[in-house]
C-alpha cells in the first residue's frame, strides 16, 4: 500500500511541476470523438467545452476564496469497452480525478470497477443503462432506462391501448435490459404486449418482422433504438399497409430525422423521452437559446440533442467544486450529494427534485421523468395532454 | 516370391479408360522400368499405388499386405513410397526442414542426415527447396522418398531435365537403393537412362500393358520402337 | 525471320534454356525436338513475351523484339498455339475465334469462312462450348484461332499431345496448309510423327541447349533421334 | 527437444527486460501494455494455424470470447477461483475449437475464411441471445479480479506481470508445437498438401491440433482478458473487431515466425493510443499507414526485420546476396 | 401467419436483390482477377454520399446517380491501382489486409467530408403497388428491376462486346488470353470499373430507401461475402441466386422464427450449405494446388 501512495505522490508532484503557477482545474470528459458514435459524442464534448470556456471567461471557478480556470481534458473513448478504459487510464495518468461520460452504454460498465476502485468522482452525461451510480463517487445527470418508460408506460394507460407492439434495437444495451420491465408493466396495465421484435443498429430491411407486426395490426407500435432506425422502420411499416399509432423511444433530433424520412409519414408518430436540448429550444428555455447561440458561434452547427446534458453536467461539477471549496474528489463528491438545483442556475434541464430538494437520489441518479411529444410538421412539439393529440 | 503383385487393375476418368486391366509382378530387389509414350498411364499407375487415387477395379498385395488399393498413409505405412513428375517439395521450407518433415512427420523416426550426403544435399541444408537449382530439387524429391525408409520407391521419371552427368549420378543412385534392399519401380522418358539400370522393363500405350521383358528385349521390339516414337500404331 | 541469340531463361533458381540459340527461316518450316522437361514450353512461353529473357536477344525480322510485351508480339505476328491448346473452355467455338482476332478487332466473315474452310468441323460447331470438343476439334479450334490472329510465325507447342493418329495426321495436314500461305512454323514436339509431315529443318534440345540441328529429313529419318530417345 | 534451449534463452532474456520495466510504467501504459499482451498470446496462437498451417480462419475472435465468457460464468456465478477458472476457459475454448475445426476443414481456401466468419458471426450472436449466461448486449458485470500476488506491486503492475509471463508460455508453448512433429506436419500441410499426404502425414489430425492448439490460448487469453477487465462484453468478440484484428497483427508482424505476431500486436495496440492526439485524423492516420506498410512490407516487420538482416550479413560479406 | 407468406417472400426477393446487386461487383472482380475487393463496401458507400451530394446540390436524382456513379468507377480503378496492383506477387492475405486498410481510409475521408450523422436520399419513386396477396413499394420494385437489369447489362457487357470478350477470356485462361494479344492493364481497369459501377449503383438506389452514413458498407460486404460462398464464389448467376436465397431466408426467419436469431439462422444455413456442397451452388469443385 506504502508504495501505491508513493506512486499517487510521485503523479501528483509531476502534475504539480507540470501545472505551474497559473493552476488549473483538469476535469476529464470521456465521449466518443471518433468513429461512428461521433454523431453522438462530438457535440457533448463541445458543449462541456463550451460551458468551461463561459465559466473561464466569467471569472473561473472560486474555489475557497482562490479563483482557478476550468482546464478540459479530453479521452476519445471510440465506444468501445477497452478504447474507454484506455481513455480513463490516461486521463488518470495526466492527474485528472474528474471526469464527465461516458455516452454509451457498451463502455459505462467497464470504467466502473475502475472508478469504484480509484480515487476519482464520475459524472455521467449520457448512458441510460440501469445501476453505474452509487451516490458516493459515481452520480448522473441523465436519465435512467426506467425514467424513459415511465412516459411509454404513462402513454399507453392514458391511451388505454389494448394490444402493443414492440421493435427493439437488440445492440442498445439499456433498451434490452429494460424490455422485460417494460412488457411486465404494459401486460400489467392491460396493454397486451402482441409482438416484441428486435433488430440491430444498421439493420435497413425490416419486413419480416413488420409484415408480422402490421398482420398483427396492434393499436400502438413502439419502436426502441436509434433514429435512422427509427425512421426506417416508420417507412416501412406504414409502406406495409400498418396504419395504427407509431411511438418512439430515443433520442432523435429532427435534423436527423428529416434527413432519413419525410415530414408527412412522420406527422403524428409519437416519443417518449426525457426532453431533449431541441424541446427545451422549443419551450423557449432561456438558458437552452443562450448556449445554442454559443455553440453553434463556436462550432458553426447547432448542439446535439444530449449537449444540453452535458453543458449541465459540467456546471453541476462547477457548482460543487466552489461548495466544496475543494478540487479533492471526495469533497466533490461529498458536495455533489447535497447540491439542490437552485445552486447550479445554469442548468437547462428541468431535474425533478428529491424529496428533500436535493438534485441527486441516495444513488447519485438525478429524477429526469420522461415526457411524451409529437411529431408536427417538421419537429417534436411536447404533447401537454396524454389523452388526446 | 513377388514384393508387389498387381491384378487386373482398372481406371476410368469421365469414361475415358485410363488404365484397363493391368497385372504385373514386382519381384523384391529389382530395378523394375516403365515407359510408354506421353498420356499411356504411368503417372496414374504411380498415383494407384501410391494411394493418391483409387482404381475402378483391381486389387494389389504388398509385402504380405493384400488389402490394396489403399490410402496414401496406408502405403507409406507398408512401405510404399514415391517422388512425383513435377518435383513437389515444400517450396517454402529449407531442405533440412523439408527432410524433417519427411522423417519426423511421415516416417515417425528422427532425421538422418545420412540421406542428404548420399544425395549430395549435405551443402545445401538451410537453402530455401523453393530456390533450389533444379538437379537439387529432383534430388531432393528422392531424399524425401527415401527419408520414409521404405520397401518399395516409386520413382516418377526422376531423369527429367537433367544433365548428362547428374543423370549418370541418379542412375548409380538407384541402383544403390536395390543394394540397401530397396525396390524400384522407375519410370522414366529416358530410355536410355532407364535401359541402363533397369533389370526388367514393361511398355504402356493407352492403359494398356504392351510388353514385358528384358531392356534388350525391348529395345529389339518393333511394336515398342513405333509407339514409342508416335508413329503409326492403331487409333484409339 | 526469327533469330533467337544465346538466351538464359529461368524460373527461380532454375535455369532451363542456357546460352540457346537457333535461327528459322520463313520458308523452310522447323521442328525443336526434345524430350519432357528439355525446356521446349519455356521456349515457347519466352518467344512469346510470358517469360522474361535473362540474357541473349530475340530477333525478329530483323528488329529486337526481347522487352516487348505480349500484347505487341502478337501485333506484330509472333503467334503461339500453346501446350494443351488452351482453347477457353466456357466460351463458344465462334468467341475462341473472335478472341484470335482480337488485336485486330472484330473479325471479318470472310476470314471466318476462311478458317472454315480449312477446318470445316468449327463450322459445324460454331456456338458450342470449346470445352465440349474432342481433343483434336480442340487442337483444330487452337490452331484456326492462332490463323485469325493473322501470323507471321505460327509457334506450336506439343500440338500432337494425347492427340489419337488420325488426328495428328489432320493436324500435320493443317501446318502444312497453314505453311504453304507464307507462315513460318516453330514446330516444338516430342513426337516425331508431325515433325516428319510438317518440318523441313529440325532442332534437337536437350537439358535447355540446342545439342544438333540440321535438314529435317536427314535428322529424322534413321537412327539419329530414335538414339537420342531410346538410347540405342 | 533440444532446440528449444535458444529460444527458451532468448525469450527469458526479453521477458526479464519487459518485467524490469513494468515498475516504471504508468496506469494508462500499464493498461495498454496489458492490452497488447493480451492480443501478442492471441496473434501467436493463431499463427500456429494462419502462418505454419495455412488456413485463415476468422472465428478466432469468438473462440476468445468463449474463453472470457466461459472464465466470467465460472469466477462469478460459479465462485471457482481464478487458477482453476483460467485453464478450465482453455480446455473448454480448445473442445469448442474443436468442434468448429471439425466442420470448417471441409472446405478450404476462400471457402474456409467465409466459413469461419459465418461461425465468428454466430459466435458473436450468441454472445447477445444467451443472455442469461453473457448478459447479453449490457455485458457482463461484477467478474472479480485475479487474487493479489502478494510479492509485486500494484494490481495493475500483477496483471502486467501475470499477461507477460502469458505471452512467454504462448510463445513457448507454440515454438514446442511447431517443432514438434504434429507442427512440422502442419507445415508440410501449408507448403502442399499432396506431397504432405504422400509422405505419410495425416493432414487431418495435423491441421486439427493446430486449431485446436489456438483455440486453447485464446481461451486463455480471453480468461485473461475477462478477469483483468472485470467486465466483458459480446462487441469485443465481434468478428469485425477481435477476428480481424487478429488476423491484422499476424500478417502485420510477419506470418510463419512466432515473435513477428508479438512486435504486430505491440506496434498495432500502441499505433492507435499514440494516434489519439489526432483525434479526428487519428482513424485516417492508422489506416493510410496500415496501407502503406501491407504495400512496402507484404511479408510484415518479421520478413522486412529478415531480409534486412539477410542483406547486412551479405554486405559484410563482401558479396551479392544470392537469387 | 402463413397468409402473409406471399407478402414475406415479397419481401425476401427485395432484401435478396439488394444482397444480389453488392454481391455482383465483388464476385465479378473475384472471379476476374482473383481479387477479394473488399474495399467494394466503401464504393457502395461513396456511390450512396455522392448521389445524396448531387441531389442536395439540386441535381435530378437520376442524374446525380449516373454521376456518381461515373465518378465511383474511376475511383474504382484507383482503389486497384492504390491498393491491388502494388501486391501482384503477394499472398491473398496481403490483398485482403490492404483492402481492409483501403476501406478504414475511404471511410475516414466520408467521415472528414460529410459527418457520421445518417442521411436517406428523397425517394425518387414513392408510391406501393399493392396487390391482393402482397405489396411492395415501387422503390423495392425498382431494386428488383435494376437488379435484373443489371444482372442483363452485365451479361449483354460480358457476352456482346469486345471488352466482354476479353474480360471472359481473362477469368478463364489469363495465359492464353495474353497470347491472343489481350491488355492485362486494360481488362483490369475495366473489371474494377465496372464491379464499383454495380457497388455504387446499389448505393445510390438504395441510399434512397435505406440511412447513408461512412460505416455503411461494411454490413452489406459482409452479407455478400457469404451470398459469394453460397453462390459459388466468381459466378454471377451465383451471386443472383445466392443472394435471392439469403434474402428470403432472413426475412423468413424474422418473420417465422425469430427476429433476434435471424442472422444466426442466415449463417447457419451458410455453414448447411458448404457442408453439402462445399463449392457453393454454381462453384466449380476447388482444385487442389
Amino acid at each position: 500500500m506504502t508504495r501505491k501512495h508513493l506512486l499517487a505522490a510521485a503523479v501528483a508532484a509531476a502534475i504539480a511541476g507540470q501545472a505551474g503557477a497559473a493552476e488549473t482545474v483538469r476535469i476529464g470528459e470521456l465521449h466518443p470523438i471518433t468513429g461512428p458514435a461521433s454523431y453522438y459524442g462530438l457535440p457533448e464534448s463541445q458543449a462541456i467545452r463550451l460551458a468551461a470556456e463561459q465559466i473561464n471567461a466569467a471569472g473561473g471557478l472560486d474555489i475557497g476564496g482562490e479563483t482557478r480556470m476550468i482546464e478540459i481534458v479530453s479521452g476519445d473513448t471510440q465506444a468501445s469497452p477497452t478504447g474507454g478504459v484506455a481513455a480513463l487510464r490516461k486521463l488518470m495518468a495526466d492527474g485528472v480525478q474528474i471526469i464527465i461520460g461516458p455516452l454509451s452504454s457498451g463502455v459505462a460498465p467497464a470504467l466502473t470497477p475502475i472508478i469504484a476502485s480509484a480515487d476519482v468522482v464520475q459524472i455521467v452525461d449520457g448512458s441510460i443503462a440501469e445501476g453505474l451510480t452509487d451516490g458516493r463517487r459515481m452520480f448522473r445527470n441523465q436519465a435512467t432506462v426506467g425514467d424513459y418508460n415511465l412516459a411509454l408506460e404513462r402513454l399507453a394507460k392514458a391511451r388505454g391501448y389494448d394490444s402493443v407492439a414492440i421493435m427493439t434495437d437488440r445492440f442498445h444495451a439499456g433498451f434490452m435490459e429494460s424490455q422485460d420491465d417494460l412488457t411486465a408493466v404494459f401486460s400489467e396495465q392491460g396493454n397486451a404486449v402482441v409482438a416484441e421484435e428486435y433488430y440491430k443498429l444498421g439493420d435497413t430491411d425490416f419486413s419480416g418482422q413488420l409484415t408480422t407486426i402490421a398482420g398483427a395490426d396492434p393499436d400502438a407500435l413502439i419502436v426502441r433504438g436509434y433514429p435512422s432506425e427509427g425512421a426506417l422502420i416508420t417507412r416501412q411499416v406504414r409502406d406495409l399497409g400498418y396504419e395504427g399509432q407509431i411511438v418512439w423511444e430515443m433520442v432523435s433530433p429532427p435534423s436527423t430525422v428529416m434527413k432519413n424520412i419525410d415530414a408527412a409519414t412522420m406527422e403524428g408518430v409519437l416519443n417518449a423521452i426525457p426532453p431533449t436540448t431541441e424541446d427545451y429550444l422549443n419551450l423557449g428555455n432561456p438558458r437552452a437559446i443562450a448556449m445554442a447561440e454559443a455553440y453553434e458561434a463556436t462550432y458553426g452547427s447547432v448542439p446535439g440533442e444530449l449537449a444540453a446534458l452535458s453543458f449541465d453536467a459540467l456546471h453541476i461539477v462547477a457548482a460543487a467544486i466552489e461548495k466544496a471549496g475543494s478540487i479533492e474528489p471526495a469533497d466533490i463528491a461529498g458536495a455533489m450529494a447535497t447540491l439542490t438545483a437552485a445552486e447550479v442556475p445554469a442548468l437547462i434541464n428541468t431535474y425533478g427534485a428529491q424529496e428533500d430538494g436535493r438534485l441527486f437520489d441516495e444513488t447519485g441518479q438525478v429524477s429526469l421523468p420522461g415526457a411524451v411529444s409529437v411529431w408536427q410538421g417538421e419537429g417534436w412539439v411536447p404533447l401537454t395532454d396524454l389523452a388526446a393529440d | 516370391m513377388s514384393l508387389l503383385s498387381v491384378r487386373n487393375i482398372s481406371v476410368s476418368f469421365g469414361g475415358i479408360h485410363a488404365l484397363s486391366d493391368i497385372s504385373f509382378d514386382v519381384p523384391e530387389g529389382v530395378v523394375w522400368g516403365l515407359i510408354g509414350p506421353n498420356g499411356a498411364g504411368k503417372t496414374t499407375l504411380v498415383n494407384i499405388l501410391s494411394g493418391l487415387i483409387r482404381p475402378t477395379a483391381g486389387s494389389i498385395a504388398f509385402d504380405g499386405h493384400e488389402d490394396g488399393p489403399w490410402s496414401m498413409s496406408r502405403a507409406v505405412e507398408i512401405g510404399i513410397a514415391r517422388t512425383f513428375q513435377q518435383t513437389r517439395a515444400f517450396n517454402g521450407l529449407t531442405v533440412r526442414e523439408n527432410l524433417r518433415v519427411a522423417a519426423v512427420a511421415g516416417a515417425g523416426h528422427a532425421l538422418d542426415l545420412g540421406i542428404a550426403r548420399r544425395l549430395g544435399l549435405e551443402d545445401s541444408l538451410d537453402r530455401v527447396a523453393g530456390e533450389l537449382p533444379y538437379a537439387l530439387l529432383r534430388r531432393l524429391g528422392v531424399a524425401l522418398a527415401l527419408s520414409l525408409k521404405p520397401r518399395l520407391i516409386l520413382l516418377d521419371e526422376p531423369a527429367v531435365g537433367l544433365t548428362a552427368d547428374e543423370i549418370d549420378r541418379m542412375g548409380a543412385l538407384i541402383r544403390s537403393m536395390t543394394a540397401d534392399g530397396v525396390t524400384v519401380l522407375l519410370i522414366e522418358h529416358n530410355v536410355r537412362f532407364l535401359m541402363s539400370i533397369a533389370d526388367r522393363v514393361s511398355v504402356l500405350d493407352r492403359g494398356r500393358l504392351l510388353f514385358e521383358g528384358t531392356p534388350a528385349e525391348c529395345q529389339r521390339n518393333p511394336q515398342v520402337i513405333d509407339v514409342y516414337l508416335g508413329r503409326g500404331g492403331e487409333d484409339a | 525471320m526469327l533469330e533467337i541469340r544465346d538466351i538464359d531463361v529461368g524460373y527461380g533458381g532454375l535455369r532451363v534454356l542456357q546460352e540457346f540459340s537457333i535461327r528459322i527461316a520463313r520458308e523452310r518450316p522447323a521442328a525443336v525436338l526434345g524430350t519432357n522437361g528439355a525446356g521446349k514450353t519455356t521456349l515457347c512461353r519466352t518467344l512469346s513475351g510470358l517469360l522474361p529473357v535473362r540474357r541473349g536477344q530475340i530477333l525478329f525480322d530483323g528488329e529486337d523484339v526481347t522487352a516487348l510485351g505480349s500484347a505487341e508480339r502478337v501485333r506484330r505476328g509472333i503467334v503461339q498455339v500453346p501446350e494443351g491448346r488452351q482453347v477457353f473452355p466456357e466460351m463458344s467455338v465462334l468467341d475462341n475465334l473472335r478472341l484470335g482476332a482480337f488485336v485486330h478487332g472484330e473479325p471479318s466473315r470472310e476470314e471466318i469462312a476462311e478458317v472454315h474452310a480449312l477446318f470445316p468441323i468449327l463450322a459445324e460447331r460454331s456456338r458450342q462450348n470449346a470445352g465440349l470438343l474432342s481433343g483434336g476439334e480442340q487442337q483444330m479450334l487452337a490452331l484456326g484461332r492462332a490463323l485469325m490472329t493473322r501470323p507471321r510465325l505460327l509457334i506450336l507447342d506439343e500440338p500432337s499431345q494425347g492427340l489419337a493418329p488420325k488426328a495428328v495426321d489432320q493436324v500435320g495436314e493443317a501446318v502444312r496448309r497453314i505453311a504453304a500461305r507464307g507462315v513460318a512454323i516453330l514446330l516444338v514436339e516430342q513426337n516425331l510423327a508431325l515433325a516428319e509431315m510438317v518440318a523441313e529443318h529440325a532442332f534437337i534440345l536437350e537439358t535447355g541447349r540446342c545439342v544438333r540441328d540440321g535438314p529435317a529429313a536427314e535428322l529424322l529419318s534413321g537412327d539419329a533421334l530414335a538414339k537420342s530417345y531410346l538410347g540405342i | 527437444m533440444h532446440g528449444l534451449t535458444r529460444p527458451l534463452l532468448v525469450s527469458l532474456v526479453v521477458l526479464a527486460a519487459a518485467l524490469a520495466a513494468v515498475p516504471l510504467l504508468n496506469e494508462y501504459v500499464l493498461y495498454v501494455a496489458m492490452l497488447a499482451a493480451l492480443f501478442a498470446i492471441l496473434a501467436v496462437s493463431f499463427d500456429v494455424l494462419l502462418g505454419f498451417t495455412g488456413y485463415l480462419s476468422l472465428a478466432h475472435g469468438a473462440l476468445f470470447g468463449v474463453g472470457a465468457y466461459c472464465c466470467a460464468y465460472l469466477t462469478a456465478r460459479a465462485e471457482v477461483s481464478f487458477w482453476l477458472a483460467l485453464p478450465a476457459s482453455a480446455l473448454l475454448t480448445a473442445v469448442i475449437g474443436a468442434l468448429v475445426a471439425v466442420l470448417a476443414f471441409r472446405t478450404r481456401d476462400l471457402y474456409f475464411a467465409v466459413l469461419t466468419l459465418g461461425i465468428g458471426l454466430v459466435g458473436h450472436q450468441l454472445f447477445l441471445v444467451a443472455s442469461g449466461i453473457t448478459g447479453g448486449i449490457g455485458g457482463f458485470v461484477g467478474i472479480p479480479s485475479m487474487p493479489e500476488i502478494a510479492l509485486f506491486g500494484s494490481p495493475s503492475q500483477q496483471k502486467l506481470v501475470v499477461a507477460l509471463i502469458g505471452v512467454w508460455i504462448t510463445y513457448l508453448a507454440a515454438t514446442a508445437f511447431v517443432r514438434s512433429p504434429l507442427g512440422v506436419a502442419c507445415q508440410a500441410v501449408r507448403e502442399d498438401h499432396v506431397l504432405a499426404q504422400a509422405l505419410g502425414i495425416r493432414i487431418a489430425v495435423a491441421r486439427l491440433s493446430a486449431f485446436v492448439f489456438g483455440a486453447f490460448f485464446a481461451g486463455a487469453a480471453g480468461a485473461l482478458f475477462a478477469t483483468f477487465s472485470n467486465f466483458v462484453a459480446p462487441e469485443s468478440f465481434a468478428v469485425l473487431a477481435a477476428g480481424f484484428q487478429v488476423v491484422v497483427l499476424v500478417v502485420v508482424g510477419g506470418m510463419g515466425t512466432l515473435w513477428g505476431p508479438i512486435l504486430g500486436a505491440v506496434l498495432l495496440t500502441a499505433l492507435p493510443e499514440s494516434l489519439r492526439v489526432a483525434s479526428t485524423y487519428s482513424l485516417l492516420a492508422y489506416g493510410a499507414l496500415l496501407l502503406a506498410f501491407i504495400i512496402f512490407a507484404p511479408r510484415g516487420i518479421a520478413g522486412f526485420l529478415i531480409d534486412g538482416a539477410r542483406r547486412l550479413r551479405s554486405a559484410r560479406a563482401g558479396r551479392e546476396p544470392s537469387a | 401467419m402463413l397468409e402473409l407468406l406471399p407478402q414475406q417472400l415479397a419481401n425476401g426477393l427485395a432484401l435478396g436483390s439488394t444482397y444480389a446487386l453488392v454481391a455482383m461487383g465483388l464476385t465479378l472482380i473475384f472471379g476476374v482477377l482473383l481479387i477479394p475487393n473488399f474495399a467494394h463496401g466503401e464504393l457502395y458507400m461513396l456511390g450512396g454520399f455522392l448521389t445524396y451530394a448531387g441531389v442536395t446540390a439540386g441535381l435530378d436524382f437520376w442524374l446525380a446517380a449516373v454521376l456518381a456513379t461515373v465518378l465511383v468507377m474511376g475511383l474504382g480503378v484507383l482503389v486497384d491501382r492504390i491498393t491491388f496492383k502494388p501486391l501482384e506477387q503477394a499472398s491473398g492475405l496481403s490483398l485482403m489486409i490492404s483492402a481492409l486498410a483501403m476501406s478504414i481510409v475511404l471511410q475516414q475521408i466520408a467521415t472528414i467530408t460529410w459527418g457520421t450523422e445518417p442521411r436517406t436520399i428523397p425517394n425518387p419513386v414513392p408510391g406501393i403497388l399493392r396487390t391482393p396477396f402482397a405489396s411492395l413499394t415501387y422503390h423495392k420494385l425498382l431494386i428488383i428491376a435494376v437488379m435484373v437489369l443489371g444482372a442483363v447489362g452485365l451479361w449483354a457487357i460480358l457476352n456482346r462486346t469486345r471488352l466482354g470478350l476479353s474480360i471472359r477470356a481473362v477469368s478463364q485462361n489469363r495465359d492464353a488470353a495474353l497470347l491472343m494479344g489481350i491488355e492485362m492493364w486494360k481488362v483490369r481497369a475495366a473489371t474494377f470499373a465496372i464491379g464499383a459501377a454495380f457497388g455504387a449503383l446499389a448505393g445510390a438506389l438504395l441510399g434512397a430507401a435505406f440511412p447513408i452514413y461512412p460505416t455503411m458498407g461494411v454490413i452489406p460486404v459482409l452479407k455478400a461475402l457469404v451470398v459469394l460462398v453460397l453462390g459459388g464464389i466468381g459466378s454471377i448467376p451465383g451471386a443472383i441466386l445466392g443472394g435471392l436465397l439469403l434474402g428470403v431466408a432472413e426475412v423468413l426467419i424474422a418473420g417465422y422464427i425469430s427476429s433476434e436469431l435471424q442472422d444466426i439462422g442466415a449463417f447457419v444455413i451458410l455453414v448447411a450449405m458448404l457442408l453439402v456442397r462445399p463449392q457453393g451452388l454454381f462453384g466449380r469443385a476447388q482444385i487442389e494446388r
